[in-house]
């Protein structure tokens, strides 16, 4: 446990990317321009999934390439895969990367440290079928909300000390709830008979890849918010430079510029914390776990009001379902509360700073 | 200062038996169904089941159509009708409408069209925002031109709610464009029949619409005052739409929760309440919970204080106090929140998920809060016009 | 205990002013204004008091006011007192007011219930000499701040379920620490066998008319805060309507203007929450007692805020000690801290609204 | 992307060493003392012991008066110099005008005071704001008007801190009154002797000065730049204090707790956290209740916030990061928290008490948070120039 800041830390604070880093961020950002307009979203929507598009996307290899170089992967990491969900939440394309991505390193991490079993396997069909396998971010039995739960092929969750993954029977739409942000949710429980959970790995050590885990959908996922808050500023930006009203460009009244200027401030330091977050969790995994929760914590308020904001900018037009900041508003909210309540972060990071509560004595 | 309980006669008190008894009769789970799936604000079954009592202008006398009930028995029936959450936009916008009317309408329009209105056969939509111009109403393009005793009208407006169920616009027109914004426009209260409309759907679920008015061609008689003083005529329904004190001090003072967009925040902390006293399987009550006490009372705190604010302020406040609670109380109660109405496993029949999306229109209904804040500042504090040049 | 809501309430919301009410608020106004410009709120610092302002005060009765006429005071109560208490803090006074009106009511209380004991005395010399008795916000010994402690005649106080009074020794200086708000706080340990504290009242109707008395502190006191808050607003719409940076008024950036128009929205709602509290105070008291709470609790934010605002509209010149807000920054915070955590009063509103804490099982 | 923990090579751990020891002896609990008293800003002592050192200009040579220190070692220096506390506001000016006057100044004035800089014989304190012109800097009316070989200066400058223990002001002044606004600027290094120096002290409980300038005569040696063209004389200096993003990305990257006014809310979330740590006598800690552990959590977001922040939104971002979390941190550790320095029972020396004050300042220096937010919507966004007109 770390004291959160003591004076002078010597550490660099370089946020610029490598050239490598850059060429991925732009091929990707590149893709989900190209491939995934509004349109589509739109299309894919109320159930939010475009399998097509999921093909699509599946030859530059956004999951595998998280993976280790020994069972197929591409060998890179988390700092990677945060410029990748970046633009994969710029564009809020209707496909499962965070889940697929999440899961797949947790099958590959018992794959390595517990080889022989069916995760093996899994991780196989994931690298060369571009299954999808996704992750119950609740640990325990009892039915749960699980994202691109109606889409997956199977389900990684944690019951008791065992990692466990499951097949859902073919019935899956009756399990498909609607939902606010459209999303490929479904219900599931891990101690659900027909659902055939099999162990994978047991003990504190599968505890702790199944908590590495969560912590990395959350880092992946605040990364796609920040994607989202771009998105929405991008939007609100260009409809306040050329609407008029008053006489004047809209962009030209603080009550607006003033508005987008913070989301613009939030969005590029939000940035900054899930890189920093990212650099960590992939160079020093395990410590210092609270900067992933301050950048999922703080992601999640800058894409709420990011959100909030393109729709208010673009005024009654903002609130009609043909504009787009509509399309993030019902996401933001929608792909991460099925993680539960942002603001337990908050708690989860006191845990992390100032260590557990004392037993009342 | 009195905050007192009021006390009812007895006719208030039977008055009030019959309004919920109305309720529900006519607010029925499949007229709130329907209304969930078309958001248009209005139930014709209802509305005129209210102008067949008088109900549409409660306190105008039977003769006229209205129902001689007191302020007290009309704010009560106001207020069972939103707690029942009858579909009433259009009644709204009808009620809105109907002083100018009775202001500037010549009397052969008021004998054609008030009578309807009481007995809720005529209904009136507001017309003034155009695709370029929302929040500077006085900016309206569409054009009205004289033609010998008619008006020949061309532009398009939107968000004209309630248009599919209307009878006639409220319809601000520009018939001088050469003179001075302001200076240059008229009113009229144009039928329907002859404009094109194709409904827009929103966030938060409504539907509104755009409508096109192709060079038709409207009687000088719908005609609302003076040609070019429109924003005079207009200036009345705006200013009530605004909330500006002359029309809050008239109302009857009786509490209501949440203020002028909060009361669908009263439910949300209703919804977020019972979720927050029900045990899970071992027994503990989220409410017992510190950090979940302090944000349901800080929601409860956040709705009190729109309920106790008034004018312009209270359209701020209240507004964005519901975006606020209905953010927080779906953050509280967790992924359950995301589900909507007609979802088995839905909290509270999808309450806050509604409200959450709901609530976001509320900022910009009848002029954004930007717009109520520039009016604090400049009406009420006196600070000088904001009014950017180009940059 | 109520339910925050339930529709339609059929009570009036009337926040008007009788003629007397009106009259009672001008009389104060026209008072604090004329008797206590900012200057000899300076000229009172760092100690907070000027005995010759509360000598002049004395004639208008603010204490006596509030006190039963059956004890020769003026019948009047809450509604009346918060009434006062808004220009008193509008001019951020000198003077002991909400301390010694509250303490006063309290001893009036013990006088009315239990009548033969020291409180009668006391009483009366409230009513005749102006003497000041304050108090000790929090219950139990130890030691506490206690606000108007440094000028206070008395101190009153709860020990166990027991109302106690004491009279400290002369040597106060060493009491009373230099502070944030330069209020006239001290140091007070009701168990101190110095300040030979002497039993008033007890049991649970003590108690329950200390937790009164607390409450009608912290109604008070938000009054006292709607008026500083007033105040500041009035110096920032000033300063900005006539101070001119690029070639305009500053009030007529929405930076600006949208500012104060916040502040006069709380402003207004919040005097608005005082008075329905301070009306259910006078007329159902121990019931709704989550009025004063939420009154309270938005004033101390409303106050900060405004305080905060207009020490910034100034620029510059509002951080410099010349400046008025500053005035006001210092004390929104300094008088009410005393009082602990302002955000402790959501737990509060909490107990009253949802009731108690189920035990754990 | 890189955020290790750099190897320091045994001359950076010796530096290091170096100016810890350094701190011990000039950066005292008198010298701390007296700044809280004075609020001044600077020392005379602590100043010319780092002169001594080469250590006001670290990174140059040692045979121009620097230390020849690595960007990394200054980087170090600076962070130690700040996390004792010790008095460098002066130090701050000075550094920020020197490139200007080696830019701008004649060899003859370079010669004359650049030497001084470096031994900490010669400080620059900032000229820009008048009365009637503060983030509008350019609004200056202070007049210099030429008189054969010198200037004639006349006007009167505001919060020009440190003018007490400077040698000169780096001074803007209007030359051309006709002119635009930007395009009638001079800027002189302006020798103070003349000038007649008023204190201001503020709610912080800094020292600042009003300077006088009256019919003061300057040799145009000390003029900086061409004539009229003092705006661009004056950029460099003031993109600087705006933390424009080509000055941050020239500064090592080094991870700075806080952010650019966050440092000092670093220490009070310290005093918090020790605050919270301790038990009560009857055992309890604060830092056992979900309701601190939340606030003092949120108080380290904040700061972690500030941290990573940058450029002109980090100049906003942990201004006010540092009044929220001073505002929060003082009510969350209640009564003791009003009490100042000095006090005995203050908490963490009455660190909260003081950031409380002193964070208000920081969103006004070098331009309110307001004009921030305009240059982050113009020049990072291209949103129009706002303008306001008079009303």
């Amino acid at each position: 446990m770390a004291e959160p800041i003591s004076a002078p830390i010597l550490r660099r604070a370089d946020y610029r990317l490598s050239e490598e880093e850059q060429a991925l961020a732009e091929a990707f950002s590149a893709f989900f321009e190209r491939s995934c307009p509004s349109e589509r979203v739109r299309a894919a929507e109320p159930w939010g999934f475009d399998a097509a598009l999921w093909a699509e996307l599946a030859p530059m290899r956004p999951v595998a390439m998280g993976l280790p170089e020994s069972l197929g992967g591409d060998g890179a990491g988390l700092v990677e895969l945060v410029l990748v969900t970046e633009p994969f939440g710029r564009s809020v394309a209707p496909v499962p990367l965070v889940e697929a991505a999440v899961a797949a390193r947790l099958l590959a991490a018992v794959a390595t440290a517990a080889p022989g079993g069916p995760a093996d396997a899994w991780v196989n069909q994931v690298i060369d079928e571009h299954k999808v396998v996704t992750l119950a971010l609740q640990p325990g039995g009892g039915p749960q909300l699980v994202p691109a739960g109606a889409v997956a092929d199977a389900v990684v969750g944690l019951l008791g000390d065992e990692l466990v993954l499951g097949v859902c029977p073919a019935e899956r739409a009756a399990r498909r709830p609607r939902n606010h942000g459209f999303a490929p949710i479904a219900w599931c429980d891990l101690s659900d008979p027909e659902c055939s959970f099999r162990p994978l790995w047991s003990g504190p050590s599968a505890r702790a890849a199944f908590e590495r885990a969560v912590r990395e959908w959350k880092l992946l996922m605040a990364s796609a918010l920040i994607g989202m808050a771009q998105a929405t500023l991008d939007i609100g930006v260009e409809h306040a430079r050329s609407r008029v009203a008053f006489g004047a460009p809209i962009g030209s009244f603080q009550a607006v510029s003033h508005a987008l200027a913070d989301v613009a401030m939030a969005v590029e330091t939000g940035r900054r914390l899930v890189r920093k977050g990212a650099w960590y969790a992939a160079h020093e995994p395990d410590e210092d776990v609270h900067r992933v929760l301050m950048a999922y914590r703080y992601a999640t308020q800058t894409a709420m009001t990011a959100a909030t904001v393109g729709v208010h900018v673009l005024g009654g037009v903002g609130f009609t379902v043909e504009s787009d900041p509509q399309l993030y508003f019902r996401r933001v909210k929608g792909w991460t509360l099925v993680a539960g309540d942002p603001k337990a972060a908050l708690s989860d990071i006191a845990d992390a700073l100032f260590g557990p509560v004392a037993i009342a004595k | 200062m009195d905050f007192g309980v009021i006390d009812l006669d007895e006719e208030t008190v039977a008055f009030w038996a019959e309004v919920r008894a109305f309720c529900q009769t006519h607010v029925t789970k499949e007229v709130l169904d329907e209304e969930f799936e078309t958001g248009s604000g209005f139930n014709e079954g209802l509305h005129k089941a209210l102008g067949a009592r008088g109900w549409i202008l409660p306190t105008w006398p039977r003769q006229e159509g209205g129902a001689g009930a007191t302020p007290l028995q009309a704010a009560i029936l106001d207020a069972e009708l939103r707690a029942a959450h009858a579909p009433l936009i259009t009644l709204g916008t009808t009620r809105n409408v109907l002083p100018a009317v009775l202001r500037w309408g010549t009397d052969e329009l008021k004998k054609a069209v008030v009578p309807g209105v009481a007995s809720g056969d005529v209904r009136f939509c507001l017309g003034y925002t155009e695709p370029d111009s929302g929040s500077d109403i006085a900016a309206a393009k569409t054009r009205a031109v004289r033609d010998g005793d008619e008006w020949v009208i061309d532009g398009q407006k939107m968000f004209t709610t309630g248009a599919q169920n209307c009878q006639y616009s409220f319809l601000l027109t520009r018939t001088n464009p050469e003179a001075p914004k302001h200076k240059g426009l008229t009113m009229f209260l144009c039928p329907l029949e002859q404009a094109e409309i194709r409904p827009i759907r929103t966030l938060g679920g409504e539907r509104t619409n755009m409508v096109f008015y192709d060079a038709i061609r409207v009687p000088d008689r719908y005609r609302l005052g003076p040609v070019d003083q429109g924003w005079m005529v207009l200036l009345g329904p705006l200013n009530a739409e605004h909330a500006m004190p002359e029309d809050t001090d008239s109302a009857p003072p009786i509490d209501q929760p949440g203020g002028m967009y909060g009361y669908s925040a009263v439910e949300g902390l209703e919804v977020a309440l019972a979720w927050a006293r029900s045990a899970d399987p071992d027994g503990r009550r989220p409410i017992d919970d510190p950090l979940v006490r302090e944000r349901l009372a800080q929601a409860a705190l956040d709705i009190e204080v729109a309920t106790v604010s008034t004018g312009p302020a209270g359209r701020v406040i209240s507004s964005e106090m519901a975006i606020r609670v209905a953010e927080d109380l779906m953050d509280l109660v967790g992924p359950r929140a995301l589900l909507p109405r007609g979802e088995d496993a839905a909290i509270g029949e999808g309450w806050l998920e509604y409200l959450h999306r709901f609530a976001q229109g509320t900022a910009t209904y009848g002029g954004t809060t930007d717009i109520f804040r520039n009016i604090i500042a400049e009406r009420f504090l006196g600070l000088p016009r904001q009014a950017p040049r180009a940059g």
